[in-house]
């Protein structure tokens, strides 16, 4: 299960194809990774398969169901939860709460329950905080719960971002430069995180420029350039392939 | 002062309250109203006060010509235990405010609130100085007809209960007259641009332009672009707009602009004596003044001649009441109400010149 | 014909009105963002100050033009210290304030300067020596009065003025990069803080100009007379895109528009409704205005 | 404070009355009949001595030189601050409700109608509350929901005979329609498009009341409201209705605080923070700020249709958009966000013009004055959510 | 220590910066000399960018002094520090997103007036980045990663800078772009401009380097010549991931 394909991808902004053609597919418990040069349209890919982008053309289904088309809220529905490249938390709010919002579609009572605060509520409420609570956990983000989230250093930051995704039970998570602005020691913590996330079940489909990181957990390689799939395949093939070189690896 | 909860009467002061908008548009006319009361309490003391009170005062209170701050204001009121109040100006405001100053039996006395309502209610101690609306539209009828002997009328008014419900009354009783009516436009309180209005009038061509809305300067700004546009009817408006201001503002584009107004006979002893006491303390009077000065003053004369102040006793005393005031003989009948005598008045020479009499049917 | 001719002209003026309002509106906020609900005070304020300045000229027996002219000057200058001062007082403090916060000290200001000019001139309306620019001309069956020509002249000259100075000068590439981020402003030696002044004075000397031509097309001025028009101007530099000097005059011409044609031809007691469902309407197709930039703030 | 300091600080306030004689003059003094002086000066020297001693005190508080002053009363708030945070909160609530309940025992009747007003606002603040401060959209227009509730029940039980009760709900739901037909079009607009698009639909509302003759009686609006009555008593005292918006207030406060810590809440919260990113982790935006204008404008249609009863009377005037500014000014000056800040501000609010009724003329220019400084002194808010403090760059 | 005895052109001395009540800056004290790459790492929120921010007063020290070219400048205004040579290429590049590139790259000459240099700083700064030359009528929001950030460096180099500040200029970056950046900050040093540059990428930073400081929670725990700190095996293992 939580078979991500895209097929034939095209998405233009105005004059500007962004996206041509792009077809892959994250299979159960892969890791893929995602790059290519600046502005090769790496993030675009996520936000069509998110619904924040509408794709010209082409078709992202999610083990068999069309997923294109969507809302970003069904999208998350369905098992899909992302990061974002520039930080997006709820900056005025703890990072517990930033990890309860994202239980929001997991959960269900409405305005009346609130208001009369029934029993479903109240325990549905304590399912929330304490799965949030273990998302955080997971993070190593546990004791910095009731820490305004803008208020958290840069690292601590981008794995909340992590964290709230988790936090609404994903089986895919899409991570958009996870590494970025983190010192080499730093990352290296982040790859494990992410090999324990993978140990849960949960895909992975991740943009990186570090390429210590990619290279490192990804089972497999997409190269985007100019909005065009140059190259996909084994971290080692990747690496040696001279379209690759030339576009983004560079030496 | 007396520190005994047992007072005599003699230490009693007497209060009034007045109710009037002091603050916002018309803060104008509402200062005008409470400084009339205060002068006719300014002539009682110097004839004496009243027998049995220590001293009279004047409790302002500002209704701001809105129902919920009128309401609030006619409590604050009643906290002060003030036994009548004059006022309040807009209808909209007197008439909320009155339901709530009926609950504790208090006296009221409006001397601008023209809409029938405010004394078809059955409230026991409503009353009211001035005139009627549904007095004033037919008088201002019977002048186009009788007097300005015009075809065809255009009605402008600017949706407040009061200048809606005295264009509507003219519109019908123009109707009934035989005045066609080619229009009857309302435009929106604040509004300064009358373009598109005026520019309707001038193409219906209308003998008769009425303009019937709630302010003065509202009346100048509309006589000015109408003049200015080339509107070339008669122009005639009624008693809000009926204010020294309109000439000051609209200058000879008020010229030979008629107005209806409840007559004040600027002659009578009454009219001269208020406007001595008047003018020695504050700036000319405004088109209220004089009403609220009579109101206040006819309150006064039935609490001296009933010598308390319980409502019952006033309230028989005020119908029993029949005196020369400023602004005309006042004398209140079983609803409260005082007559109307709506006199037409034109603007000649930067002045406004009583002109035709409604009740006589005589020019003057 | 001649009817819808002249409702056309009337429309004209009256969204020149509108549109010299709505640039200073449009400028203040396209510069810190801000909602200035005192915008409204300035425009009330200058056509107080065209009178007291006209007037006095006048019984000087300066030249009716000159005084015109003189009293133009004065006006916007007087306005546009006024705002400086609000701005240094009201706004300033408040930059890292949230915006709310801003808005309400703006509503604050508005109501201390409308009853500020009531104290000091009275409750009653004050009348211009309209003698000054009273008259027209005759255009077949068509009256266009001198006023008209004026309103509608200075608002297209103060328009193309605002562009120039915004997109050609030093001044106004300052005044765009500020609005854009003020920290980075600073770091290539632009002082916010004058920029933002400026901006507001700027804005206010446009409000003080409608405030005359105001004054002097309709004969008296208000003390409340700059709440309605300052909320109609508001809708209209919205309508226009807010931020856009261009998209402020057209929404002014069409908020004009609208409201004289609904009076004129439908109903006048509903021309506001008319002038606001048009706004809605087409920020309900276009939720950045007509001219507004369409910068994508979503980007993810 | 240095020397430097203190110098620029006497400097910047030479300036400011400087700059202050320049704009006063004008206005006071250029006549047509010629140039004045004295009137201003008289003005002038008043707000100048206030300033400068505003300024010694400011002064000599930064010198230290009033500490003895100043430090034990900061002593003393800090012990009371103490002593509030130790109570339990249950106990502080009982003794406000407390307080609440036996208050009509010891108010005259301006003291209740005061209070009604008070609690009426409370209703609408708290609403708007949730519009403004959880779901972060600028809603100027709220005041319509109110006028909505208001002339629901007064059509309704004139033309129907419906009791209070039976309307009570009715028109809270009535507002709650009005509030999704108005925020339907505006869910595409961000921030100050959202905010003209209300004022736009509040002045629709109240253009509509105004002229819709046969409705609503236009400007004349409708008499004879009957106050409500509950099995057979009837709440016509003053101090009766002031239990019935009580019970309301209460209702409010309660509902909204629950919200507020539900999921609903927290997914509003998250839209205000970024809607962007609230879709993306699986909020509804759509959805939910339906819910939020809905759930506002029934707070509203409550208040609203108490206020008609209470009046008796409605009229359009009663819903303009200052009022609407009115009740924003509250939730932002209390705290947006914080149910204790939203009380708070109405308290000031309604009170601040009740006791400045005595400036008379000068009442609405001392108001604005204080709203403006009330701002500058605590631009979060009087008691604000305890979630404040942007990451925000530090600059003059 | 060593090298006093030269006069340094940027100084900290016991700098102290906060936000509200959070200490970011802790006592700091460093020096930049006229004409070296100095380089700043650290872990995450040790306060580099603060360190930067309030060498240009934008953010204000509450304690301590800092000396530029020998003058106490804790007093100035930010916007007059870009006038006296120093100048800020700001964590996350900060473009002016709806001004086009050329007007981007005259906001940076602002303060200048001497039209004839600016043309030629213009040229010369599009014959560094030939790609900004390309979408020179472009607006600057709408580049993309990598375009971004050598527009931001165009920027401050049109201020003809003495000391440039530069935070994380390779973040976000592809592997080919971020040696690009590399070089061209060592071809402006070589032209006599002196760098302070804060990255997270500390290999190449401290390759690129002469000297270099370590922060950890606001004080600086290390000071050396940069090849040193390269080989320290405590820098190794705590910032290059060893
Ligand atoms: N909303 C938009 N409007 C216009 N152009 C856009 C938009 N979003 C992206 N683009 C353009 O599409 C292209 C791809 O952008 P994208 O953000 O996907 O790049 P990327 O591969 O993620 O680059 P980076 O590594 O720098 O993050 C870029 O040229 C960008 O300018
Ligand atoms: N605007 C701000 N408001 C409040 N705290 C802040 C702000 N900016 C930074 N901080 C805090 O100050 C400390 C130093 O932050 P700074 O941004 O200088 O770190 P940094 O070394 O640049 O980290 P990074 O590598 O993540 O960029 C951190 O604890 C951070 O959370
Ligand atoms: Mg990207
Ligand atoms: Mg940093």
């Amino acid at each position: 299960m939580a078979n991500l394909i895209l097929d034939d991808i095209c998405v233009r902004f105005g004059g500007l194809q962004a996206l041509t053609d792009v077809s892959f597919s994250l299979a159960e418990g892969e890791v893929v990774g995602l790059i290519g040069p600046n502005g090769a349209g790496k993030t675009t890919v996520f936000n069509v398969i998110t619904g924040v982008y509408k794709a010209s053309s082409g078709a992202a289904t999610y083990d068999g169901k069309r997923i294109t088309g969507l809302r970003p809220y069904q999208v998350l529905a369905m098992g899909i939860a992302r990061t974002f490249q520039n930080i997006r938390l709820f900056p005025r709010m703890t990072a517990l709460e930033n990890c309860m919002v994202a239980q929001h579609s997991r959960s269900s009572v409405g305005v009346v329950g609130a208001v009369l605060r029934s029993p479903s509520q109240r325990r549905e409420e304590a399912r929330i905080q304490e799965k949030s609570q273990r998302a955080l956990d997971f993070m190593g983000l546990g004791d910095m719960a009731d820490e305004i989230s803008s208020n958290l250093p840069y690292g601590h930051q981008r794995r909340l971002e992590i964290a709230r995704a988790l936090a609404s039970e994903p089986q895919t998570l899409l991570l958009d430069e996870p590494a970025a602005g983190l010192n080499p020691s730093e990352s290296r913590e982040l790859m494990e995180a992410i090999g324990h996330i993978t140990d849960l079940g949960i895909n992975v489909l991740m943009v990186e420029h570090d390429m210590k990181v990619v290279m490192g957990i990804c089972n497999r390689i997409v190269v985007l350039d100019h909005g065009v799939m140059i190259a996909e395949g084994r971290p080692e093939q990747i690496q040696r392939d001279p379209k690759v070189i030339e576009a983004y690896l560079g030496q | 002062g007396s520190d005994g909860a047992e007072e005599k009467q003699a230490d009693q002061v007497l209060k009034i309250g007045t109710l009037s908008p002091l603050t916002g548009p018309y803060a104008a006319d509402g200062n005008d109203i409470r400084q009339g009361a205060e002068a006719a309490v300014a002539v009682i003391k110097a004839q004496g006060g009243i027998p049995g009170f220590s001293d009279i005062v004047v409790v302002p209170a500002d209704s701001a010509c809105d129902p919920k701050q009128a309401v609030a204001a006619a409590n604050k009121l009643i906290n002060d235990k003030v036994p009548a109040v004059v006022g309040a100006y807009c209808s909209s405001a007197t008439i909320p405010a009155s339901e709530t100053l009926a609950e504790e039996d208090i006296i009221m006395i409006t001397p601008a609130s023209t809409s029938p309502v405010v004394t078809e209610r059955g409230l026991p101690y409503m009353f009211r100085t001035c005139g009627r609306d549904d007095h004033q539209a037919p008088a201002a009828v019977k002048f186009m007809k009788e007097v300005a002997d015009v075809k065809s009328v255009f009605i402008v008014d600017d949706k407040t209960t009061y200048s809606q419900g005295m264009a509507d009354g003219v519109a019908a009783a123009a109707k009934e007259a035989g005045i066609e009516v080619l229009g009857h436009e309302h435009v929106n309180q604040g509004d300064k641009d009358f373009s598109a209005v005026l520019t309707m009038v001038k193409d219906r061509n209308p003998d008769l332009f009425y303009i019937s809305l709630q302010n003065s300067s509202s009346g100048a700004t509309m006589v000015i672009q109408a003049r200015r546009m080339g509107i070339n009817a008669i122009l005639m408006g009624q008693d809000a707009v009926f204010h020294p201001k309109l000439i000051e503002f609209a200058k000879a584009d008020a010229e030979g602009m008629f107005c209806t107004f409840g007559d004040i006979d600027t002659t009578t002893q009454g009219y001269l004596d208020f406007l001595a006491n008047y003018s020695s303390k504050y700036s000319a009077p405004g088109a209220y003044s004089a009403y609220s000065y009579d109101s206040a003053m006819a309150y006064l004369l039935a609490v001296k001649a009933a010598g308390t102040t319980d409502p019952a006793a006033v309230r028989a005393e005020l119908l029993k009441l029949s005196f020369d005031g400023a602004s005309k003989t006042v004398s209140y009948d079983e609803k409260g109400d005082s007559g109307s005598n709506y006199t037409v008045y034109q603007v000649r020479d930067g002045q406004f010149v009583p002109y035709w009499n409604s009740l006589t049917g005589q020019k003057y | 014909m001649d009817y819808f001719i002249q409702q056309l002209i009337n429309g004209l003026t009256l969204g020149g009105v509108y549109a010299l309002i709505a640039l200073g509106y449009t400028m203040v906020y396209g510069i810190i963002q801000l909602i200035n609900f005192a915008h409204g005070e300035f425009f009330a304020a200058g056509g107080y100050m065209g009178v007291i300045f006209i007037s006095w000229l006048a019984a000087q027996g300066v030249h009716p033009y000159v005084c015109l002219g003189i009293g133009l000057v004065l006006a916007m200058l007087y306005c546009a210290m006024l705002a400086m001062a609000v701005e240094r007082l009201a706004y300033r403090p408040l930059r890292q304030a949230s915006r709310l916060a801003v808005l309400l000290s703006a509503l604050g200001m508005s109501i201390f300067l409308q009853n500020g000019l009531m104290l000091t001139q009275g409750q009653y309306d004050k009348a211009y020596p309209t003698e000054i620019t009273a008259g027209g001309f005759q255009l077949g069956g068509l009256y266009i009065s001198y006023m008209q020509c004026l309103i509608v002249a200075l608002t297209i000259f103060l328009l193309v003025v605002l562009n120039l100075l915004v997109f050609k000068t030093r001044i106004g590439k300052a005044m765009r990069a500020t609005a854009q981020d003020k920290v980075m402003s600073a770091l290539v030696g632009i002082n916010a803080n004058h920029i933002i002044a400026l901006t507001f004075a700027i804005g206010a000397g446009l409000a003080a100009a409608a405030g005359i031509m105001v004054g002097l097309y309709y004969g008296t001025v208000s003390y409340s007379m700059g709440f309605v028009p300052g909320i109609k101007a508001f809708a209209a530099a919205v309508l226009g895109g807010i931020g856009n000097i261009t998209g402020a005059m057209i929404g002014g011409l069409i908020i004009g528009m609208v409201e004289i044609f609904a009076a004129g031809y439908i109903s006048s007691q509903y021309k506001d409704v008319f002038a606001f469902i048009i706004l809605i309407g087409v920020l309900y197709f276009k939720p950045t205005g007509i001219m507004g930039e369409n910068v994508d703030d979503t980007r993810v | 404070m240095t020397i430097q300091e203190s110098k620029r600080l006497w400097v910047s306030l030479g300036v400011g009355l400087f700059w202050f004689l320049m704009l006063l003059w004008p206005l006071l003094g250029i006549k047509p009949g010629g140039l004045e002086f004295s009137e201003t000066w008289a003005v002038f020297s008043k707000i100048a001595v206030a300033a400068v001693l505003i300024v010694a005190v400011y002064h000599l508080r930064q010198a230290g030189v009033l500490d003895f002053i100043g430090t034990p009363l900061v002593k003393a708030s800090e012990a009371v601050g103490r002593g509030y945070q130790k109570a339990p909160t249950w106990l502080l609530l009982a003794v406000v409700l407390a307080a609440a309940l036996i208050y009509p025992q010891f108010a005259g009747r301006y003291g209740n109608d005061v209070a009604i007003s008070v609690l009426i606002y409370i209703c609408l603040g708290l609403g708007l509350n949730v519009v403004v401060g959880l779901a972060g959209l600028l809603d100027l227009g709220y005041i319509a929901f109110y006028g909505v509730g208001a002339y629901a029940y007064a059509l309704l039980s004139l033309h129907f005979g419906l009791s209070f009760w039976t309307c009570l709900p009715i028109a809270a739901m009535l507002a709650a329609i009005s509030g999704c037909i108005i925020g339907f079009p505006t869910l595409r607009m961000r921030g100050d498009y959202l905010a003209i698009v209300t004022l736009g639909f509040g002045e629709i509302v109240r253009l509509i009341l105004n002229n819709w003759m046969t409705l609503t009686n236009g400007p004349n609006g409708i008499l004879g409201i009957p106050r409500p009555d509950f099995f057979g008593y009837n709440f016509a005292s003053l101090s009766s209705l002031y239990y019935v918006i009580l019970g309301i207030a209460v209702f409010t406060v309660l509902a909204v605080y629950r919200l507020n810590h539900s999921r609903i809440g927290r997914a509003w919260e998250a839209i205000r923070e970024d809607e962007t990113a609230a879709e993306l982790m699986g909020v509804n935006t759509f959805l939910l700020k339906l819910l939020a204008y809905a759930m506002g404008a029934t707070f509203a249609g409550l208040a609203g249709a108490f206020f008609a009863s209470r009046m008796r009377f409605v009229g359009p005037e009663s819903f303009t958009f200052l009022e609407s500014a009115m009740v924003l000014a509250m939730v932002v000056l209390g705290g947006m966000g914080s149910i204790p800040g939203v009380i708070l501000g109405v308290l000031v609010l309604v009170a601040l013009p009740e006791l400045f009724r005595d400036f008379e003329l000068y009442r609405m220019l001392v108001f604005g004055g204080v709203m403006c400084t009330m701002m500058l002194v605590r631009p979060a808010g009087l008691w604000p959510a305890k979630r404040v403090g942007r990451r925000s760059e530090e600059m003059e | 220590m060593n090298q006093d005895s030269r006069q340094p052109i940027l100084e900290l001395r016991n700098v102290v910066s906060a936000y509200g009540r959070i200490r970011a800056l802790k006592g700091i004290s460093l020096k930049v000399f006229d004409g070296e790459i100095v380089t700043i790492i650290g872990a995450n929120g040790a306060g580099k960018s603060t360190t930067l921010m309030t060498m240009c007063n934008v953010v204000k020290a509450v304690e301590g002094d800092i000396f530029y070219k020998g003058e106490r400048i804790n007093d100035v205004a930010p916007d007059q520090l870009p006038t006296r040579g120093l100048c800020q290429v700001p964590e996350g590049r900060r473009i002016f997103p709806r001004l086009t590139v050329t007007e981007n790259l005259d906001m940076g000459a602002f303060f200048r007036r001497d039209s004839a240099g600016i043309k030629e700083d213009l040229e010369r700064v599009y014959d560094l980045f030939p790609k900004l030359r390309e979408r020179r009528r472009q607006l600057g929001g709408t580049l993309s990663g990598g375009e971004q950030q050598m527009l931001a460096m165009g920027r401050a180099l049109m201020s003809r800078p003495r000391v440039l500040l530069l935070d994380e200029p390779s973040m976000g970056l592809a592997p080919l772009l971020v040696k690009q950046i590399f070089d061209i900050i060592a071809t402006i040093n070589g032209q006599g401009v002196t760098v302070v540059l804060v990255e997270q990428n500390a290999n190449l930073a401290l390759q690129c380097a002469q000297r270099g400081y370590v922060l950890e929670t606001g004080s600086v725990v290390m000071e050396d010549e940069a090849s040193a700190l390269l080989h320290n095996p405590d820098i190794r293992k705590a910032y290059l991931g060893e």
